[in-house]
């Protein structure tokens, strides 16, 4: 039997996996994809805390989730792709004419 | 009647900026306009002076009416007043802007309405600052002031003009915001004690606050920091030179004329009476400073070699004489304070017109450049040597009543303190007239000084008021005294009953 | 025991393609390593009687979304991320940002395992707590999903309407201006 | 349970329609024909303020997530003020930087209605799909002139850290619902007041994580970074926008939830820590970096970028407080707050070109003498952030101290005193160079239409009205406020 | 009545001040004489109303206020005159003497032009009205209100030249020196208003008279003290006497009028106004009297070599003055009233007459280039003559008897140091006055061949100024020299009446006089409240001079031949023998030295006080300290802020996955405060 802190422990890895992804690659689409693995790292311990409550919340803010993703995703690939056409690159280090 | 003096100019001033001058074919207009709005501002003061009833303590003239009130926890009014104290001030206010306007008359020539709408704001944010008795109040004039004095010296200032703004922007309101937190947490005290959760800007309820002795150390020096700096008491004092040298004439008239004597009038209204407890702790120190800087302007007045400098520290040491009779919180020490901050309007005011008057001819303030003006200038020399005499406390002249007052107070409260503020006497002589000399007696030095113009009738407008003021007061100085005496005295028995009976505990 | 081995196993696969993910540089096997780790992840939902939300995952995430994904992907031909020469050295000598970043997340995880673990309640099974009929049907699912979140649904509406828009605006070509 | 009261979302509905006329209208209309609406759009927020009017003191509640409670309502006109402001300003910019206006005008008011629902909502799910909503929109608009590099940079950047902070909010809510069973506000309350919380590090991470959420929106140190990037990459107009619809809404959020649901955890209590500790400190960090950094600034939109960061911090000083006086400061000051800086940008969005943004402090050399309208506003609007008086941001500024003050956090109100004064040097640079420097070799050519420059009045004048005679307002929230917390 | 006294003048002021350089110079300087004379005829009309009056109610009378000046809490001054028996003889001084002084300079300034002649004679009113002022004022702040007053018409009068520079530099010498002297008076008056809280002259008095004499150094000496040095101020004593001799650049009508007659000896009028106050502080008085002696000593030696014959008056105006101060250190009030009577008269004939001396010459002030003017200047060397008798204290003329009174006092006060030091002074002051009288008027002229006066003396300038003041400067010295012109003359001949008579309403006992002044001025002294003072006075007297006939005589004789002495020698050397002079002066060559530059005391004041001070303020406390540390700091604060924030712009470094780490830090920073606390 499956305790519950096995499904947060993992989701949490999952996160911070994601995280870890935002700063190791130099690829906006692996970015991208890296906040793709938190959300759903967060869908995992929504289901499980649904399920360990015993209602449908849980489950129900998952598809919420889902759409917010491919809602984010579409934006975000749009702007990739906006501003893949300004310099031939996807490495964010490319991107730093605003600072200071 | 109060809130049609200061309304009278911000309205006029407003009204101003409605005439379309692109052109600037309407300055003369304008002007004349300007002048006519201040000298009847001046004229209301003179009616509220009139009809001062000097057998009270009292304030005066009070108008109150609900300004922001939030139900439960904010009771602001608008609330305005005069006493003794404020009412001389506001006068001499008034009667400055229509002298700072003329000043200018010829000085002035870039962005004229622009120049004396900003005074006439000035004015009237000055006069706000005087009358109102509600803290709040108070300090939205007291920080609104800054603006068109900020402009008046950013705009038409000298060479170091931005420089000096910014510093005298930023310098007094870093003070005046200690000020304003320790304002709040007066209110709040207020809000927790009698006002049961309803905040009270009314300086008269504060006055009635029980607080213990070290909060009122903390806000006592909140507040004197912020009196400190505008005075400008020693250390606090180097924006002043700045702002002095770069102001143009007119600025520099209202800036030693006035708002100097803003900080010593809150010490006097706000800082002692509100604390009296600290105050008793903090006075042997201010008066320190106020002694060391009486010396130390004095001698560094000394050796200036800028006209205008020279006066800007003369004012600090002049000022430091307001400090300590305020400090000895006795009847002549206070009474002296308050002369003595006119005095210094009137004389430094003179001062500095006149000293605006050869730039104005020469377009330089270095001592150096001038010399032997009294050959050409016979009425100039004179005007400036009464003014000069006024300032250096030559009896039967105002400055020294005011001197004498001060003085006298702090030997009746502590003699040491005059022993070196005394010095101070001899120095003014020493600089004053060792720039009198090197200024206007010997030969010629420089041709360009041989043809300067003696005085024009507008300068003469502007400086037989104020030599005749310096003789007026200087011969019946009772005329001043008398009004403000009762007020004086509340403030003193005030301060001085809260000290006793903590004393005896 | 066998949900046991599941969990473990569909566990381990999941950390393991999103590990990978963002392990290597081409983007194109990222994207398809994802659509795996989502599919681990489905089969834990199962596990934990959300089949819906399981088959929504498979069909939507990686079905549309991660599609999405890999056709842009194709669309810029986006190259293999460069190999910066410090990729080879230590961890600890690669640019303070890539270095620090990897150890925060490290130090998250911490964190979280820590207070995940202070808490004992956390500990009973998830499954003994309700029985999963109450969890499991889809038309109890519906139901709460058009009466308690009937709002949201229509926020969403408009959130997907925003990104249509948007991406349109964004990613069109210039024709005016 | 299912107490449905459409009344509840008519402003937001109002916005919503429009958009999607506003939508329709662009999809119908053809080349180079001159359609109004931004008109349109004026008049549907106008409506939606109007709504709002009616709906005061009512009380009501939609799907049991939407509450048109006074609160709510204030912030949802302001941000009826915010958006018809800028679409004033904007007819202007769409113009000159040939905007498809259609889109345009949809996306802020999909925006807006993102953030109306973002403050009336009383459920974190739809708080996050709110966020989400007036994000996206944002996102776009920052970088909708795609012709320029700058913009889009921008707008990537507040994507990619939008998306990656809104993980952890998300990641907040998962806990919350974990330990409460529930995202509902109503429900979220009273269990944390009733069950005891010792030792359960959970709801501490939850707490946490929503105020990284938020802490993002309303950019306060450290999740500031992205602020000046996008601010500065963004048209000026948006900007403007941003910096004030954002800030209200996540503000209102911010509020709703922390002195609601998580009251019992401002302070010290059986569960750890309170929040009212960590977010002084970001409140002090916060000012402190905003104005210092904002000295050194040459930029106008990216000093103005850093003083937005500033008085959010000013904004996080009155939650601190929490008490009476704090809370009718938080709304106060976001009206002024709103108003003021919308006006600045609106002057900055005038002066800009197509081709050029003039935001550098060089381009307002002399403004005085070629523009001395455009001069004055640009000071009043300068003054009122520099919270001198008579302006609005004065008594602003003075209502949130005395919160901190009376609240007994007299740190946070000598610290915020400071600031202010530090952040008046960049302000006055800015007037120096308008009115102490004489014009440039070229200065920009400034044509400023009818519409701009009215609403550019109305709002100086607002800043006034509000600065000298803010009783009503003040009133107004003292009231919203005392429906709710 | 007594407000018309010194009204007057003030009106002369404000007409010639105000138009004068539109009027003609008859009228301007006509008007101004004309002014004092009337207040000559006023007072002399209200001491006439003073003297008819029983004497013990005299100490009272005629007081006048006219107004409530200053009026602070507890503190009131009255702006108030009073006339007794003091002020009565000053009054009488003043405008007598003030009016022929006026009258002379009509003649002397003559050359000048119509505005600087009005100038010049409305600050003389102007001076005359705060003299007036002085003398009558009845507390210490109307007092004080004539102390500064003189103060700054003498600092006009000297620089009335003011194209010159070492005029103006002896103005502002003057003015602050005094300055000095003020400070330490208005010290004074504050402890003596914390003691008795009054500052009216009779109340403090009786409240002092009801005090015990004080023994130790209390606060009666302190303030006493104080005012003292006021006095040595104003009255050019040890330490602050050296702006009098440089006072000597302004007109020579002026040196007579104020820094002879009139202003200098305020001083000693202010200690016989406070006399019962100075007396009860025995400290004071012998301070007061050991100052006095030595001051005479010093000036008298200083003025036996000096060259510049105005610079010789003013050394031995100083030293007469010291005679009063010892005088009134000794507590013999009216032996100094007395001195500074008669010195009022010979010493302002001789400066008048030296003035003659110049106009003849043309500036000419060096007498070594002077000699045998007896001939062409008869009025005027006849004149100086009898002042020269005078001063010199030969009987019966006005010195004598006032010199003789002060060394008595001392005598029978038992200073039997101090007298000695008096008969030397008598003796150098007969010897140098002689000198100047030997060397102008008698033996040949000696002009053509000018000595060079060595750099840092002053006639060369002054003789060049008063030339080129004098508008004509042909440089001719010889041809006929024309004699004092009426209006001088006029002066000079009453003023020489006056130095023989003045004397004697002083007529010791002694040789069967009633010493008339001497018990007319002694209820002033007295404090008020004593009822019949006047007579215990007389009892005292009587039973003293009984007494001391034996001793006043001999000591009269002693005076007498000191005198004649002095004058012998003064015969010898410089009528009989000029080489003693020179040969002197090459024996001892330090000593000549050291007196001629007046015992380096201006250069010791300048190298220990005026340098250090204004070196220090410019350089340490200006440059260094006012505008490095002070405003530096200030600066600093700006700068720290400005480079703090070009620092952490630099964290912004726009690299987005750096700010998803700070956003990642804060993260993780607030769930570790949150777990690990």
């Amino acid at each position: 039997m499956i305790p519950l802190s096995h499904y947060l422990v993992l989701s949490a890895i999952l996160f911070s996996i994601g995280t870890a992804g935002v700063f190791l690659r130099r690829n906006l689409i692996t970015i991208l994809l890296s906040i793709e693995i938190m959300l759903n790292a967060v869908n995992l311990s929504f289901v499980a805390f649904g399920r360990a409550a015993g209602d449908l919340d849980g489950q129900i803010i998952v598809f919420f989730v889902m759409t917010v993703a491919a809602a984010e995703a579409a934006v975000g690939l749009a702007l990739i792709i906006a501003l893949f056409r300004h310099k031939e690159s996807l490495n964010p280090d490319a991107f730093t004419s605003l600072k200071w | 009647m109060l809130t049609l003096s200061w309304l009278l100019p911000l309205a006029g001033g407003l009204l101003l900026l409605l005439i379309p001058n692109a052109d600037r074919r309407r300055d003369g207009l304008i002007r004349w306009l300007a002048f006519a709005i201040s000298v009847l501002g001046f004229a209301v003061t003179l009616v509220v002076w009139a009809r001062f009833d000097p057998t009270s303590a009292e304030f005066q003239f009070v108008e109150r009416v609900p300004w922001i009130h939030i139900d439960p926890t904010l009771a602001i009014d608008y609330y305005v007043g005069i006493d003794g104290i404020s009412l001389l001030l506001v006068v001499l206010t008034a009667f400055l802007t229509p002298i700072a306007l003329l000043s200018s008359w010829e000085g002035i020539q870039k962005q004229v309405k622009a120049f004396s709408v900003l005074i006439l704001l000035l004015d009237s944010a000055m006069i706000g600052v005087f009358v109102s008795i509600d803290l709040f109040l108070f300090y939205v004039f007291w920080d609104a002031m800054l603006i068109p004095m900020y402009f008046l010296i950013g705009i038409w200032g000298y060479d170091q003009r931005i420089y000096a703004a910014i510093k005298f922007m930023l310098y007094t309101m870093a003070g005046s915001v200690l000020m304003l937190v320790a304002i709040l947490v007066l209110a709040y005290m207020y809000s927790d004690g009698p006002g049961q959760g309803q905040y009270s800007f009314d300086l008269l309820k504060l006055y009635t606050l029980q607080i213990a002795p070290e909060t009122q150390r903390w806000l006592f020096l909140a507040f004197a920091v912020a009196f400190a700096i505008k005075v400008p008491l020693f250390p606090f004092h180097t924006w002043l030179p700045d702002a002095h040298v770069q102001a143009p004439t007119a600025g520099s008239i209202i800036l030693a004329g006035v708002l100097l004597k803003m900080g010593t009038y809150g010490l006097v209204r706000f800082a002692f009476p509100l604390f009296p407890v600290a105050a008793a702790a903090f006075a042997p120190w201010i008066a320190v400073l106020a002694v060391i800087g009486i010396i130390y302007g004095a001698l560094v007045a000394m050796v200036q070699p800028d006209m205008k400098k020279l006066v800007a520290y003369s004012s600090v040491s002049h000022l430091g004489f307001v400090v300590l009779g305020i400090c000895a919180m006795n009847v002549q020490g206070m009474q002296g304070a308050v002369y003595q901050m006119l005095a210094h309007g009137v004389s430094t005011g003179g001062l500095f017109l006149i000293v605006g008057m050869l730039s104005d001819r020469r377009h330089t303030r270095l001592i150096s450049e001038f010399g032997g003006l009294k050959s050409v200038m016979p009425h100039l020399t004179a005007a400036f040597l009464i003014i000069t005499l006024a300032s250096i406390g030559m009896p039967a002249l105002n400055g020294f009543i005011g001197e004498f007052l001060t003085m006298l107070g702090a030997f009746l409260w502590e003699p040491r303190f005059v022993v070196g503020a005394g010095l101070g006497v001899i120095f003014s002589a020493v600089y004053m007239l060792w720039m009198f000399q090197r200024v206007y007696l010997g030969d010629i030095t420089n041709a360009k000084n041989a043809t300067l113009p003696d005085l024009k009738p507008r300068e003469w407008a502007t400086v037989v008021p104020l030599c005749a003021l310096a003789i007026f007061m200087g011969v019946f100085p009772a005329l001043f005294l008398s009004p403000m005496e009762l007020s004086v005295k509340k403030v003193v028995d005030r301060v001085q009953s809260v000290q006793t009976q903590r004393a005896q505990r | 025991m066998p949900e046991t081995v599941a969990f473990y196993l569909f566990a381990a696969l999941a950390v393991g393609a999103s590990a990978l993910v963002i392990g290597q540089r081409n983007p194109m096997y990222s994207v398809l390593l994802l659509i795996a780790s989502f599919g681990a992840l489905s089969g834990l939902y199962i596990q934990l009687d959300a089949p819906f939300v399981a088959v929504a995952q498979i069909i939507i995430y990686a079905g549309a979304i991660m599609v999405l994904f890999l056709f842009v992907v194709m669309l810029l031909n986006a190259p293999r991320e460069d190999a910066a020469e410090w990729d080879r050295t230590h961890p600890l000598r690669q640019p303070g940002i890539t270095r620090w970043g990897s150890l925060l997340a490290g130090l998250l995880i911490v964190q979280l395992a820590l207070a995940l673990s202070r808490m004992n309640e956390l500990s009973a099974p998830v499954a003994t707590r309700t029985d999963a009929a109450t969890v499991s049907s889809v038309h109890e699912l519906g139901r709460v999903l058009f009466t308690r979140h009937t709002f949201a649904f229509e926020a969403t509406s408009i959130l997907i309407l925003v990104a249509m828009v948007g991406a349109v605006l964004l990613a069109r070509r210039e024709d005016h201006a | 349970m299912l107490t449905s009261n459409l009344d509840a979302v008519a402003p937001m509905l109002c916005i919503v329609l429009g958009a999607l006329a506003a939508m329709a209208a662009e999809a119908f209309r053809r080349r180079g024909e001159q359609m109004p609406i931004g008109w349109f759009g004026v008049i549907v927020l106008a409506g939606a303020a109007l709504s709002s009017i009616f709906l005061w003191d009512r009380k009501l509640s939609a799907f049991d997530v939407i509450a048109a409670d006074n609160f709510g309502l204030f912030v949802a006109l302001v941000l009826c003020i915010v958006g018809i402001l800028t679409v004033m300003f904007s007819s202007q910019v769409i113009h000159r930087d040939n905007l498809p206006a259609g889109e345009y005008y949809a996306l802020v008011l999909f925006a807006i209605s993102g953030m109306m629902m973002m403050a009336m909502a009383t459920d974190l799910l739809v708080i996050f799909i709110a966020l989400e909503i007036l994000s996206l929109s944002v996102y776009v608009l920052t970088g909708i002139r795609r012709d320029n590099l700058a913009g889009t940079e921008a707008a990537f950047k507040y994507f990619l850290l939008g998306a990656f902070s809104s993980a952890f909010f998300l990641y907040g809510i998962a806990f919350t619902y974990g330990v409460t069973g529930s995202t509902r506000l109503s429900a979220v309350g009273p269990y944390l007041s009733a069950q005891s919380m010792t030792g359960n590090p959970m709801i501490l991470i939850a707490l946490g994580l929503l105020l990284v959420g938020f802490a993002f929106k309303i950019s306060a140190v450290p999740f500031h970074m992205w602020t000046p990037d996008a601010y500065e990459g963004a048209p000026a107009i948006v900007t403007g926008f941003m910096s004030t619809g954002v800030k209200a809404a996540a503000f209102a959020a911010f509020a709703r939830v922390f002195l609601s649901s998580f009251e019992p955890f401002r302070l010290e209590s059986p569960a750890g820590p309170g929040w009212a500790n960590v977010v002084s400190a970001i409140a002090i960090l916060t000012m402190v970096l905003g104005t210092v950094v904002g000295v050194a600034q040459s930029s106008l939109k990216r000093m103005l970028a850093y003083s937005s960061i500033a008085h959010g911090g000013y904004l996080l000083v009155g939650l601190v407080a929490a008490n009476q006086v704090g809370k009718v400061a938080i709304l106060f000051y976001l009206l002024v707050y709103s108003v003021t800086n919308l006006a600045a940008f609106g002057v900055i969005a005038m002066l800009g070109a197509r081709d050029k943004a003039n935001d550098s402090l060089r381009d307002y050399a002399g403004l005085w003498h070629t523009h001395p309208a455009l001069a004055a506003l640009m000071t009043v609007s300068l003054l009122s952030l520099g919270g001198l008086p008579p302006t609005a941001g004065f008594i602003g500024k003075w209502y949130i101290f005395t919160a901190a003050v009376s609240a007994g956090y007299y740190g946070l109100a000598v610290i915020g005193v400071l600031t202010s004064v530090i952040s008046v040097f960049f302000y006055l640079r800015v007037v120096v160079m308008m009115y102490m420097q004489e014009p440039g070799t070229e200065p920009p050519r400034i044509h400023v239409n009818a519409v701009s420059m009215t609403a550019l009045t109305v709002a100086i004048a607002a800043i006034f009205y509000l600065g000298i005679l803010p009783t009503q307002v003040l009133n107004l929230a003292s009231q919203s406020i005392a429906t709710i917390f | 009545m007594l407000a018309l006294i010194p009204l007057f003048p003030l009106l002369g002021f404000v007409i010639n001040a105000t138009m004068g350089r539109r009027l003609p110079k008859a009228v301007s300087g006509g008007l101004a004489s004309l002014v004092m004379i009337a207040s000559f005829v006023v007072s002399v009309m209200s001491v006439w109303q003073l003297a008819s009056l029983a004497p013990e109610a005299r100490g009272t009378q005629l007081p006048e206020v006219i107004y409530t000046w200053i009026a602070s809490g507890d503190l009131k001054v009255d702006l108030g005159f009073r006339l007794d028996q003091l002020s009565a003889v000053m009054i009488l001084v003043v405008t007598g003497i003030g009016s022929l002084i006026h009258i002379y300079s009509t003649a002397y300034m003559h050359d000048e032009s119509d505005g600087e002649f009005a100038r010049y004679f409305s600050y003389l009113n102007l001076f005359a009205f705060f003299m007036l002022v002085l003398v009558l004022g009845s507390s210490f702040p109307v007092l004080f209100v004539g102390w500064e007053g003189v103060g700054l018409c003498s600092y006009l009068l000297i620089g009335f030249w003011y194209k010159k520079k070492s005029a103006n530099d002896a103005g502002k010498k003057a003015f602050v020196v005094n300055r000095i002297g003020d400070y330490a008076f208005l010290l004074g008056m504050f402890a003596i208003f914390a003691q008795f809280g009054t500052l009216d002259f009779q109340s403090v008095a009786s409240a002092v008279a009801a005090l015990p004499k004080e023994t130790g150094f209390g606060i009666l000496s302190i303030s006493t003290l104080l005012l003292f040095i006021g006095a040595t101020g104003k009255s050019a004593q040890i330490p602050l006497y050296t702006w009098l001799p440089d006072a000597m650049e302004g007109p020579t009508p002026v040196s007579a009028l104020i820094h002879a007659a009139t202003m200098v000896t305020a001083g000693v009028y202010m200690i016989g106004r406070n006399a019962v106050l100075f007396s009860h502080a025995p400290a004071t008085m012998l301070t007061v009297a050991i100052i006095g002696a030595l001051t005479a000593l010093m000036a008298g030696t200083i003025g036996l070599v000096q060259n510049d014959i105005k610079r010789v008056l003013a050394y031995s105006t100083v030293s007469q003055l010291g005679y009063m101060f010892l005088a009134m250190g000794m507590g013999a009030f009216g032996a100094g009233i007395f001195h500074l009577y008669t010195h009022a008269f010979f010493k302002a004939l001789l400066f008048l007459g030296s003035g003659a001396v110049i106009h003849a010459l043309h500036g000419e002030q060096d007498i070594r280039n002077m000699g045998g003017l007896r001939k062409d200047l008869p009025i005027t060397s006849w004149t100086f003559l009898i002042g020269a008798i005078a001063i010199a204290g030969l009987p019966p003329l006005a010195g004598f008897f006032s010199k003789d009174e002060i060394l008595f006092e001392t005598w029978m006060a038992g200073h039997w140091i101090l007298w000695i030091i008096g008969v030397i002074t008598a003796l150098l002051t007969a010897t140098y006055m002689f000198r100047l009288v030997f060397l102008t008027f008698w033996g040949e002229r000696a002009h053509g061949q000018l000595v060079p006066a060595h750099p840092p003396s002053p006639p060369a300038s002054a003789r060049q100024a008063d030339a080129h003041a004098h508008g004509h400067d042909h440089g001719h010295a010889h041809g006929h020299l024309h004699d004092a012109p009426p209006a001088m003359a006029f002066a000079l001949i009453v003023l020489a009446i006056g130095s023989v008579t003045a004397g004697w309403i002083g007529w010791p006992h002694a040789i069967g006089g009633n010493n008339a002044l001497h018990s007319w001025l002694q209820p002033a002294f007295e404090a008020p409240v004593r009822a019949g003072a006047a007579e215990v006075e007389a009892a005292r007297e009587g039973g003293e001079a009984a007494a001391n006939i034996a001793v006043e005589q001999t000591l009269m004789l002693v005076s007498t031949t000191i005198a004649a002495l002095g004058i012998f020698i003064a015969w010898r050397i410089w009528v009989k023998r000029r080489i003693i002079a020179d040969r002197f002066a090459e024996t001892y060559p330090g000593l000549y030295r050291l007196l001629l530059n007046k015992y380096y005391v201006d250069e010791l004041y300048d190298a220990a006080i005026v340098q250090p001070i204004k070196v220090g303020s410019t350089e340490g406390l200006w440059r260094a300290f006012d505008v490095n540390l002070i405003d530096g700091a200030v600066n600093g604060v700006a700068s720290i802020v400005s480079s703090s924030a070009s620092g952490l712009r630099r964290m912004q470094s726009g690299s987005v996955r750096t700010y998803a780490g700070s956003l990642f830090v804060g993260v993780i920073v607030i769930l570790g405060y949150y777990l690990w606390r």
